[in-house]
């Protein structure tokens, strides 16, 4: 029964795909799951939005959206149908095809990475060999697509978004991948699947998450804060400041291309958060191995973690204001990019240690000394201190 | 089934692109990346003889790809920054105009 | 040859050859990303699946994103009106047909290309990580080498100096 | 060591986010329509045109002397001025606005038009939902719908109308004493009568 319910969607698939002819199963198979990534994740986007503007209201004592019915649930449907009817404006300078092509392009590339995500236990569109390297090269293309926004939009915010957004996305794309390169040599593996499959076990209750490591929980958190300067998240929103370049490389874009760059944007949002869960806390694997608890289907875990670590997105950027270029830059060159290169010697480390209290300590200060002390210097340095303001008084 | 011939035809059509581009086109970055598409060319070669050829278990043809897609990136990088300084020196990438060697 | 392989090679072909065509220089980035694209499908196509993801995100990511970036940087207006093909673009044409010809007669001729497919064979990434740290570990080393230097040496060339020569 | 201030911010940000939930005088905003802020008395927002006594087109103060029209920077107010006279609320024969239209699009609330006026014929209102969906008819109010009785003026600006009344009032009561004052002397004249020592009415009765 347990298995059943866990299984679900697969059985469902399986009956459905059983009803075509034979010729076109795997075309129908891979339709109907692509169908339900688009259909689950733009719901999630939907709900998303209206959680975001909920959360950060609430955050600044504000009652957020309530008047689309109850609570203001209906706000997506309200937003959805506003945007599809607003009037598309392509300015008339701009590079219509290029422009055309963008937001289509970009939501593309972020659906594209949800192919080797494990939703839940069998819920993998195709298992990759190579899966974590496909993730990260669909994601580059995100940086094609944005440069094209803002190239082809003819207008100076435009161009200065799209350069921002390109030069942050380049930068913290290396410590992204290097802050989940120890996950891979501790799995021995690039698939997805098995880097789940591995930390679903448990001792005792406890699970064999990478997070509960010292590594991992570095690795963890630097990849959280790469990701979050990768999808153009507060504090990291430079790209779209509003307060600077109006909408940074959307600046040009209205009505439904406008709506198609929010949806990419939370999509590709939703994946680095899901490879995050992927690689570090344990997919679909339920935290403890509570009966009560492995008893809730997988795919409820998995949506369970995506939606706390939206949570922890949104919780952030109604904490955190935004970072100035050169704090950015300074940041991730000089404490995040270190950190994960020692992160991958603390994981060598971790590996080739007996396991016992000493292995703890050992790759513990290995994390925790580096980080004090690069912190320290960088305020010394006063690259992440209050601005001054020189000329105003 | 698709032979060993359609693919290198298709990498000699490519090479051709890219040596018709390196030679007919005036700026210096579009030069560059006609060699980006010859090398891609080549790597294409090494996939196919790899895939076709008799010992396909021991790898040469992947790993000679992979070198070279390494140091195609290199020589992107490398050859961009050179245009990019003589772009500072004589304010043109036209390779017509750059016709002297003295500073 | 499949659908899938001439689906690719038109996408291939047409895009490198309206990156070489084409009037304005970032259009020939955004055609030849098509290319570069179509060349990784072909790698995938061919069982190298490794190999592929590495040209996206080599080529796609980073080289295109560069070359962009370069033509941004040194795109001045004057360079909109001046043609694009060099004097004597005919005879890079001839030049270019004449060594597709060559090849294509050499390839057509060969005995050697009139192969079937042979069984699918496995290149796991596993299989990969092993040949890169045993068999071509010293290439692996000077790879590293080469990109250092490279990474090096295109800062110390782009990085402009006129803040040293005051 | 590094995050130690966003944690604390953190921490921050989640107390207002569970206070809001618990304790309701976190949360300032009202619920517009339904709620309001009472109005504060400084409020200004558009010109209107007041009236004395019961008809609106018998009673607006405004006599067509176009100063308004005039001064308006935005130049937002038009003024047609009426061939005929008509008796105003005081039963004296005056011009009147025949057409009086002001673009409240255009207008920027400077309130010049209330200060030059004469006859405090134009004051400043406080409404200011008057959204329309008719882009160009919806927000070019035309005289009737700028009349506004004085009585409504005091109900929104009151320490403000109860100057102006008083103003009024005195002036009105100067010209009837000057009348008066003349209508006397000319039968003293005759009657060769004593000092006539007009006396002040009261003041707050103005009509």
């Amino acid at each position: 029964m347990t298995q059943a319910i866990d299984q679900i969607f697969v059985l469902t698939k399986h009956w459905l795909v059983g009803l075509v002819p034979v010729g076109a199963q795997p075309l129908c198979s891979a339709i109907l799951s692509v169908a339900a990534i688009i259909i689950v994740f733009a719901t999630l986007f939907a709900i998303t939005t209206w959680l975001e503007r909920k959360g950060l209201g609430r955050m600044q004592n504000r009652y957020g959206p309530n008047r689309v019915g109850p609570f203001g649930l209906l706000q997506p449907i309200a937003d959805g149908v506003k945007s599809l009817t607003k009037e598309d404006i392509v300015p008339i300078t701009a590079d219509h095809a290029v422009h055309f092509l963008a937001p289509v392009l970009l939501v593309a590339a972020s659906l594209m990475g949800y192919a080797v995500l494990p939703i839940g236990r069998n819920m993998v569109l195709v298992n990759l060999n190579a899966g974590v390297l496909y993730f990260f090269a669909v994601g580059s293309l995100m940086e094609l697509a944005v440069f094209m926004a803002g190239w082809s939009s003819r207008s100076k915010y435009s161009l200065l978004g799209a350069m921002r957004a390109i030069a942050q996305m380049i930068s913290y794309e290396v410590p992204l991948v290097l802050a989940s390169i120890v996950v891979i040599m501790q799995a021995g593996s690039l698939s997805t699947v098995s880097i789940v499959n591995m930390q679903a076990t448990y001792s005792g209750i406890w699970p064999h998450w990478f997070v509960f490591t010292p590594w991992g929980f570095a690795g963890f958190v630097l990849f959280m804060v790469a990701a979050t300067a990768e999808s153009n998240r507060s504090p990291f929103d430079l790209p779209e400041g509003e307060s600077e370049i109006i909408a940074g490389y959307y600046t040009e874009y209205s009505g439904f291309k406008f709506a198609l760059f929010f949806l990419g944007e939370y999509i590709g949002m939703f994946a680095t958060s899901g490879m995050a869960i992927t690689l570090f806390l344990g997919g679909w694997s339920a935290p403890f191995s509570f009966s009560f608890l492995t008893w809730i289907p997988s795919y409820f875990w998995f949506f369970a973690k995506l939606l706390a670590l939206i949570m922890v997105f949104i919780w952030i950027r109604g904490t955190l204001p935004r970072l100035r270029m050169d704090q950015l830059m300074n940041l991730a060159w000089e404490f995040i990019l270190p950190m994960t290169l020692l992160n991958l010697l603390t994981a060598g480390i971790w590996h080739f240690m007996p396991a016992g209290s000493l292995r703890w300590l050992v790759c513990g200060s290995m994390v925790v000394v580096p980080c004090i002390l690069l912190s320290s210097r960088m305020k010394h340095k006063k690259k992440l201190q209050v601005r001054i303001y020189h000329y105003s008084e | 089934m698709n032979s060993l011939q359609s693919y290198l035809l298709l990498s000699s059509l490519l090479f051709s692109i890219g040596l018709a581009g390196v030679l007919i086109r005036r700026n210096a970055i579009l030069v560059l990346i006609g060699i980006e598409l010859m090398l891609n060319a080549a790597n294409i070669n090494f996939i196919a003889f790899w895939r076709f050829g008799p010992a396909p278990s021991a790898l040469t043809g992947v790993m000679f790809a992979l070198f070279s897609i390494s140091v195609a990136a290199a020589e992107a990088a490398v050859g961009l920054g050179i245009i990019l300084a003589a772009y500072r020196h004589s304010r043109t990438t036209d390779l017509d105009q750059m016709n002297s060697l003295k500073g | 040859m499949t659908v899938s392989f001439l689906i690719l090679a038109v996408l291939t072909v047409a895009g490198t050859a309206a990156a070489m065509g084409l009037r304005n220089a970032v259009h020939c980035v955004l055609a030849l990303t098509m290319g570069f694209a179509g060349v990784a499908a072909l790698y995938l196509q061919l069982g190298a699946q490794f190999v592929g993801l590495a040209q996206i995100m080599v080529y796609v990511g980073a080289v295109a994103i560069l070359a962009v970036f370069a033509i941004m940087m040194t795109h001045s207006p004057e360079s909109a009106n001046s043609p694009v093909f060099s004097s004597q673009w005919s005879w890079g044409c001839i030049v270019a047909a004449a060594v597709f010809a060559v090849l294509a007669r050499a390839i057509c001729s060969s005995a050697a290309s009139a192969h079937v497919q042979p069984p699918q064979p496995d290149a796991t990434v596993q299989q990969i990580g092993d040949a890169l740290m045993h068999r071509y570990v010293l290439p692996l080393e000077i790879m590293g080498l080469l990109l250092t230097a490279a990474l090096i040496g295109a800062v110390v060339i782009a990085m402009d100096r006129r803040e040293e020569m005051k | 060591m590094i995050g130690e201030g966003i944690l604390k911010g953190m921490a921050e940000t989640a107390r207002n986010f569970f206070g809001s939930y618990v304790s309701k005088d976190r949360l300032v905003t009202l619920q517009y329509p339904e709620q309001r802020d009472p109005q504060i008395e400084a409020a200004r927002s558009f010109p209107f045109l007041v009236c004395d006594g019961g008809d609106w087109q018998q009673a607006m103060r405004c006599v067509a002397c176009q100063i308004c029209e005039k001064e308006c920077p935005p130049k937002c107010i038009f003024i047609e001025k009426s061939k005929d006279k008509k008796p105003d609320a005081n039963g004296k024969l005056q011009f009147y606005p025949a057409v009086f239209n002001i673009d409240i699009s255009v207008c920027m609330s400077c309130q010049i038009c209330a200060e030059v006026c004469p006859f405090d014929a134009i004051k400043m209102d406080v409404d200011h939902d008057l959204s329309s969906d008719d882009r160009f008819g919806g927000l070019l109010l035309n005289k009737q719908r700028l009349a506004k009785s004085n009585e409504y003026y005091n109900s929104i600006h009151p320490t403000e109308a109860a100057a102006v009344d008083a103003r009024l009032a005195g002036e009105r009561a100067r010209q009837e004493a000057k009348a008066k004052a003349a209508a006397e002397a000319k039968s003293a004249a005759e009657a060769k009568l004593a000092a006539a020592t007009p006396v002040q009415p009261a003041i707050g009765e103005p009509r």
